[in-house]
């Protein structure tokens, strides 16, 4: 039995006090725990970022990799190893600046991963800058004149690459991000998970009482329905949408590379005695 | 006949490369040496392509600048290349291009007519191959062996067209002009990037990660071909910054990965390089070098990158780059490359060239009785027991046990920032320094004898051409010539430039009364700089080249005799 | 009192470097030279924060180890910097931290009473600012100058609440420990991130196109707070391909363009710098070393990238690398950079460090009647009448005209391939040798004193310490120290590495009976290779730091006096 | 008066004969033609491959710029004159691969350029790699045991990341395309055009002959109505639809660098003597 202590911080945790990413951290220790995975079959792979540290706070396999290529980094673990249960961690600025071109593609290949996007609305670790996801003329530290970008949509990003299971999560409501958190590792595909996350420091702007005057759980909502989840990504009101916003099972990528991992993950392979005499015949 | 140069000449897209992969089969089968060198630009149709073919009952290394024989697939062809002849020369093409340049020396062939006949032009090649069967004085059966091998797979049809494309035309000629003599040698006939994917194979890569350029694009090609039966996982990234992330993660996994790519793919890498160095993660990394800087001359040769690819990234860390100096070497060293990847845990970049990567040899039977070698890699009954893992253990040779995902009692975070023992983000400044020092030690493991220069020639030579990858070929073979002109040399190829030679260096160049020249393929001699950084030593006489074409065997005998 | 040195530490966040700032402030209106040093870790929230603010009536070059004053903005700080105390050592620190402490060493003081007073312990370090501005001697109107100076832009609400916990604190302490004596200097106090920013604005950059990243970000911000007054498109981009990319866009149209990044972004632009090289184009790169490899150690010093900016990119083309030694000669050199980048029509790298691109000191106001050269840029009017206009024109210097969209008679594509004068993609090897030594030999126009080191000290010493970038700053403060000690000293300091100044060298290193000395902040003295490559001269004697801390002055002599 | 003529390459053309580039380039020359737009303020930029060589083939400034970045060319010419008329070209590989992050952060500031795709599903120049765009399971050089991945929808992406001018021409129809590109070029904003360009030589299974039964120009189609765009986009039926999906005038982030160039463009501004004494003064 895998019980939450067992994925304690590898370190002490080194966030500031109140910010949106302990209870993000917390879901995915809660949700592993509830599912019975073992840790040692879990890699959490990150960039950087304050969102970067995620891996150091959770006793499991990780990896802690350079800004914007978690998601490159996922693939080839997944792809080697497809029995490990990876679970990507991306900054906001990590995933839809620098990463994005990783993220659609892999979205569009439908690889095997969960993704959560710790979305703070801000560049937090390099202090403040404008990030994809920060409002329209918003006045950061590389925007003193304001934003003059439009945010952009994840969700209908997600929606429109291939994500299979799309959601939105919110870093201060621990169970509901937990469900959230296990319905993603369960899913076969790519489980996309953008957490509206509290920046107590650099964006304290977007606080835990804004989020709960800004968002409503999604209720009566089929998430097989692809048009509804696109139109709901699209609303522009006031309030956002909390919950499964899309799910379907479908073609992965990795049902291309099923028989090369049938007895044993490509990356346990014997490799000591590779047998190459056909291809020497071929330049014979 | 001991020795025979074939050039074939025509627009892309006409099947040159093709006709002198079928004429070096050919003289495969007949136990002769073979090198085939090809030049094209980087366009699909259009522009000027050629394939050579140098045949030879020695030892060959290389091309040369003349040929025998013309293979004109179109008029220009003919222009370009008549003053490359040397006796007993023949120019053959077909009857259209001859009668249009009322030239009575053209051997003149029905090919055209022969391909409409078989119903494409697709067939023109190969009629152009039966015919110089003939010519070569081959025998009949071999041109179907020829067409059977190389055709095999794409199904009878087309092999019965083509077969019969050939000895239509083989039966066109009435007479030979040589006398193919078989040979008792067994050769296998692979080009450079060819077996750079049967060494990663061999070597038991598990993850490819590859997006395509100039020249490296084949080595995707091929490894995909055995994908299903080797059980490789081969990808194509959507960049190459995928493409090398990726490869890190899976080495993360323990599969042994792999990239491959050029200059401009290898910038786009800089940044993760450097994160397997710091996460000591071992990865093989695959550069071809290409015309440069920037996307320069995508289809031409150079050894620009050097300096490049031993520095690339921000910082210090280990790294090894080796360099093949021809085909067999190219695949050897890249199953090395895996084996030391893991021994040190760290990146190896395997520089390669147009040249290198492209050039077809006959090569002995590759041996496969190669010992993997996985270094201070965690079993997974070592780690039932393990108590107090810690990756990043400062130990003696730097070098620290791999535990991998999936082994228990091991979890730990792997990092590019900074950490201490176990893995954890660290700015102290004396665990820095005690990590610097860890990892900057780790090459010391590798054994001297692996990357010590190799000495080709007489002893007692006092001229000493310096070398570096592919120009091995050119050099090796010039040494022939110039031992037929009686003058002494030696060729000191060095297969590898990290971990540098220095001890084997100094011994070698600091000889009394010797002649040293640098022959490189770059405009700023770029080894000759490592070699005085690293010694102090200056040599004083370079050859270099930088206009995309391989250096020449006689450019580099011209050289010796006259000087500068 | 001539020098003093205040050391502040305190948890992240809690405004340790806006203290130092404000204690800064101060001195320079005294008129004294200041040196302003930060240090701290890469987090947002805790973790040890350290400012040192050393001044002084003589000319200071950089921090030193010790202080005479320590500022414990909480407990830690004085368990971790109370051996650094050097006489009439003062330790300050909140009434709360000193009971508990129990030490009547410390001087108490009510900075989170007056901050709680006025609602918010924000006002905690300004307080801290006023208690200090009694203790060192200073009149009470200059520390309400300090404040309205600092926070004016922030409303009056800020500035009142501000001055109020000051002048309270102020007020708190009976005496003046010391006598602040004013000086008739007139200085600027500035950082060299700050400096940068200047001589970019001041040059006429018009496009800055950066992506965020330590310890480059604030020129970001600080270049976009001017964007509206100085007309300068300042563009935060997705990533470092998109910004280098974009300022190769912004350049080819004739816009003066900038980026700025560290090794990790820097290496992402590895690619595009060929680019500008092969398609010359004029840019300006900003690059500031971390600790590295890799993701390293972000917020602390290094000058481990000297290969990499020499050699980035695929093959060979010309680059300018220049390396300024302290926030002055950031200013200018940065003016500068973009002047010949013009000049010669390629990219200049401008490597600064986090040392210099945080470090704040006081500098003589930087001079503005500046020439801007623009090179063989091609005007408008001499447009209309142009005939046979060719892009890349291969001229006696290597440099051809340069045309900008939108003028007439001149269209022409600029390309990453290998091109003719016209600009159209060539893979001919005649015409690729000419384009090859045209752009080879482009860098000759840059004057030789403009890239000549700079020597500091003596003439007739005999110890020559050799530097370059923000390594002048420590060395020039041995020199003081060490003729303090009658020990004669010079320091050569390398302000430009690309194009390497070789007669200077030869001269200045082989002077007899020299002892040469080469400081870097790396682990494998890289200039000093670089020297040896360029020149066969070898030093032996290194002085290395790779532990992310700034090399200091103190270690310097120590190394001198002592030897290793 | 501009003629075609003047448009005439700067050298000879490489491509194959019968490439659909040819009536692209065509299409482009005609349009700029019949807008009266002076050559000389019209710049074409390029990726890398045989798509990159369009700025060759057209006689205005241009710039080939490597693979996959020439959006982040155009930004920068654009952004510093954006009196200049540009027009970018990129392969799918270019644009939808390597290329991406650009391409949607650029839709999304509706940055205001023409962006034309050579849309010929494949790696033409580098020899028949499979591209973004390649049909499912097809075999490639690169996939002989077919292509693992689903192909990308370029027009949805281009829907959801804020592109202002949605469309899809077909380099065999000039007159249709030279239509688009008219239109493009005047709609200030981020135009994009995905182009189906059959590739005789490396992908001769998208024909002329083919794309005659696989497209269909839309009729009554109301290109103001997003969420229609979007279904037409989503359409997965037997047959492309051509024409415009989608236009509207909205924000772009040329609105906020207004002012910097009222009198002139930024690049043509005088800095022989800026004065930032202002600026000085801050630090004293
Ligand atoms: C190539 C590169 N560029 C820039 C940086 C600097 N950098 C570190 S984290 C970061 C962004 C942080 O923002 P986000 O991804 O939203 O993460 P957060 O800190 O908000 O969790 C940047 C720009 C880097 N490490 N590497
Ligand atoms: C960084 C980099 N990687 C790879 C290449 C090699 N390369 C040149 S063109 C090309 C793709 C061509 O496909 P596409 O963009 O669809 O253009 P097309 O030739 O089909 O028009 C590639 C991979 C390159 N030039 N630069
Ligand atoms: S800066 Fe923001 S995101 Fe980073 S740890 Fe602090 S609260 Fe969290
Ligand atoms: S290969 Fe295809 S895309 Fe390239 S020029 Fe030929 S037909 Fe056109
Ligand atoms: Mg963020
Ligand atoms: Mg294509």
């Amino acid at each position: 039995m895998v019980k939450m202590e067992d994925l304690d911080p590898h370190h002490w945790i080194q966030w500031c006090p109140g910010c949106g990413n302990f209870g993000i951290v917390t879901a995915m220790r809660k949700a592993i725990a509830e599912l019975e995975l073992d840790p040692k079959d879990v890699v959490v792979v990150s960039g950087i970022g304050c969102s970067g540290k995620t891996p150091h706070y959770i006793k499991t396999y990780g990896f802690e990799a350079i800004h914007g290529r978690a998601v490159a980094v996922a693939m080839g673990i997944k792809l080697s190893n497809p029995q490990l249960h990876v679970i990507v961690n991306t900054g906001d600025g990590d995933n839809y600046g620098i990463g994005l071109n990783h993220w659609i593609q892999n979205m569009r290949r439908n690889l095997d991963i969960l993704h959560i996007a710790h979305n703070n609305h801000i560049y937090a670790l390099t202090k403040g800058q404008a990030a994809p996801t920060t409002p329209f003329m918003e006045k950061t530290s590389s925007t003193p004149h304001g934003n003059p970008e439009k945010p952009l949509n994840p969700l209908l990003l997600a929606l429109s690459a291939g994500a299979t299971f799309v959601a939105r999560g919110y870093a201060g409501d621990l169970q509901h991000l937990t469900e959230l958190v296990k319905e993603g590792l369960m899913h076969r595909g790519y489980a996309f998970i953008d957490v509206l996350q509290p920046c107590v420091s650099m964006y304290p702007k977007m606080s835990y009482d804004y989020y709960k005057e800004h968002t409503y759980y999604l209720k009566d909502h089929d998430p097989s329905n692809k048009e509804k989840a696109i139109e709901l990504a699209m609303e522009e009101g006031d309030k956002l949408p909390l919950g499964v916003f899309y799910k379907a099972q479908t073609y992965s990528i990795h049902d291309f590379y099923e028989d090369i991992h049938q007895d044993l993950p490509a990356s346990k392979h014997d490799i000591y005695d590779i047998d190459i005499s056909d291809i020497i015949e071929e330049y014979l | 006949m001991e020795d025979i140069a074939i050039k074939i000449g025509g627009p892309a897209g006409s099947g040159v490369m093709s006709l002198g992969k079928m004429i070096g089969k050919l003289f495969q089968m007949y136990g002769w040496y073979v090198v085939i060198y090809d030049e094209h630009p980087s366009l699909i149709t259009g522009g000027h392509n050629i394939s050579y073919v140098r045949a030879s009952k020695q030892k060959i290394y290389a091309h040369r600048t003349y040929a025998h024989i013309l293979v004109a697939l179109d008029k220009p062809t003919i222009d370009i290349h008549k003053n490359e002849l040397k006796k007993p020369a023949l120019v053959v093409a077909d009857e259209g291009i001859a009668a249009s340049l009322d030239n009575s020396d053209i051997l003149s062939l029905p090919l055209s007519r022969i391909a409409n006949e078989l119903g494409s032009l697709r067939y023109y090649n190969t009629a152009a191959f039966g015919a110089m069967a003939k010519i070569l004085g081959a025998r009949k059966e071999d041109v179907t062996s020829v067409i059977k091998k190389l055709f095999g797979k794409k199904g009878d049809e087309v092999v019965q067209n083509n077969e019969a494309a050939a000895l239509k035309s083989y039966e066109s000629i009435e007479h030979s002009y040589f006398k193919l003599e078989k040979k008792a040698n067994k050769f296998m006939l692979i080009g450079g990037n060819d077996a750079v994917a049967l060494g990663a194979i061999k070597a038991g890569v598990k993850y490819l990660g590859q997006y395509p350029m100039t020249p490296a694009s084949s080595i995707l090609s091929t490894i995909a071909k055995h994908e299903k039966s080797k059980k490789i996982v081969v990808k194509q990234t959507e960049d190459e910054l995928a493409a090398i992330n990726s490869i890190i993660g899976a080495a993360f996994t323990g599969a042994r990965a792999m990239t491959a790519t050029s200059g401009g793919g290898f910038s786009l890498m800089a940044e993760a390089l450097g994160m397997a160095g710091m996460a000591e993660v071992p990865i093989v990394i695959i550069e071809s070098q290409r015309g440069s800087p920037s996307t320069g001359m995508p289809t031409h040769t150079e050894q620009g990158d050097l300096r490049f690819v031993m520095h690339a990234s921000q910082g210090e860390f280990p790294r090894v780059v080796m360099a093949p100096g021809d085909v067999e070497e190219a695949y050897y060293m890249v199953f090395e490359a895996f084996n030391i990847a893991e021994l040190v845990q760290s990146p190896v970049i395997v520089l390669m060239d147009k040249y290198l990567s492209s050039t077809i040899q006959t090569t002995p039977i590759f041996k496969t009785d190669l010992k993997v070698d996985r270094g201070k890699l965690l079993k997974d009954d070592q780690a039932q027991n393990i108590k107090g893992y810690k990756r990043y253990e400062v130990t003696e040779d730097g070098i620290s046990l791999r535990a991998l995902p999936s082994q228990p009692n091991c979890m730990h975070v792997a990092s590019s920032y900074e950490h201490d023992e176990t893995g954890f983000t660290t700015e102290d400044s004396e665990e820095r320094i005690r990590q610097m020092k860890k990892r900057m030690k780790k090459l010391a493991v590798i054994p001297k004898h692996i990357y010590a220069p190799r000495v080709y020639g007489s002893d007692d030579a006092n001229i000493q051409l310096i070398c570096w990858g592919s120009t091995k070929m050119p050099c090796l073979e010039a040494l022939k010539i110039l031992k037929e002109e009686d003058v002494k040399a030696k060729v000191i190829h060095y297969p590898y430039i990290v971990p540098f030679p220095y001890d084997e260096t100094i011994e070698i160049l600091t000889k009394p009364n010797v002649r040293n020249i640098v022959i490189e393929q770059n405009y700023l001699a770029q080894f000759r700089g490592v070699i005085r950084e690293q010694t102090g030593i200056y040599i004083d006489e370079t050859l270099l080249k930088y206009d995309g074409r391989e250096i020449t065997p006689e450019e580099i005998v011209d050289y010796v005799l006259k000087g500068d």
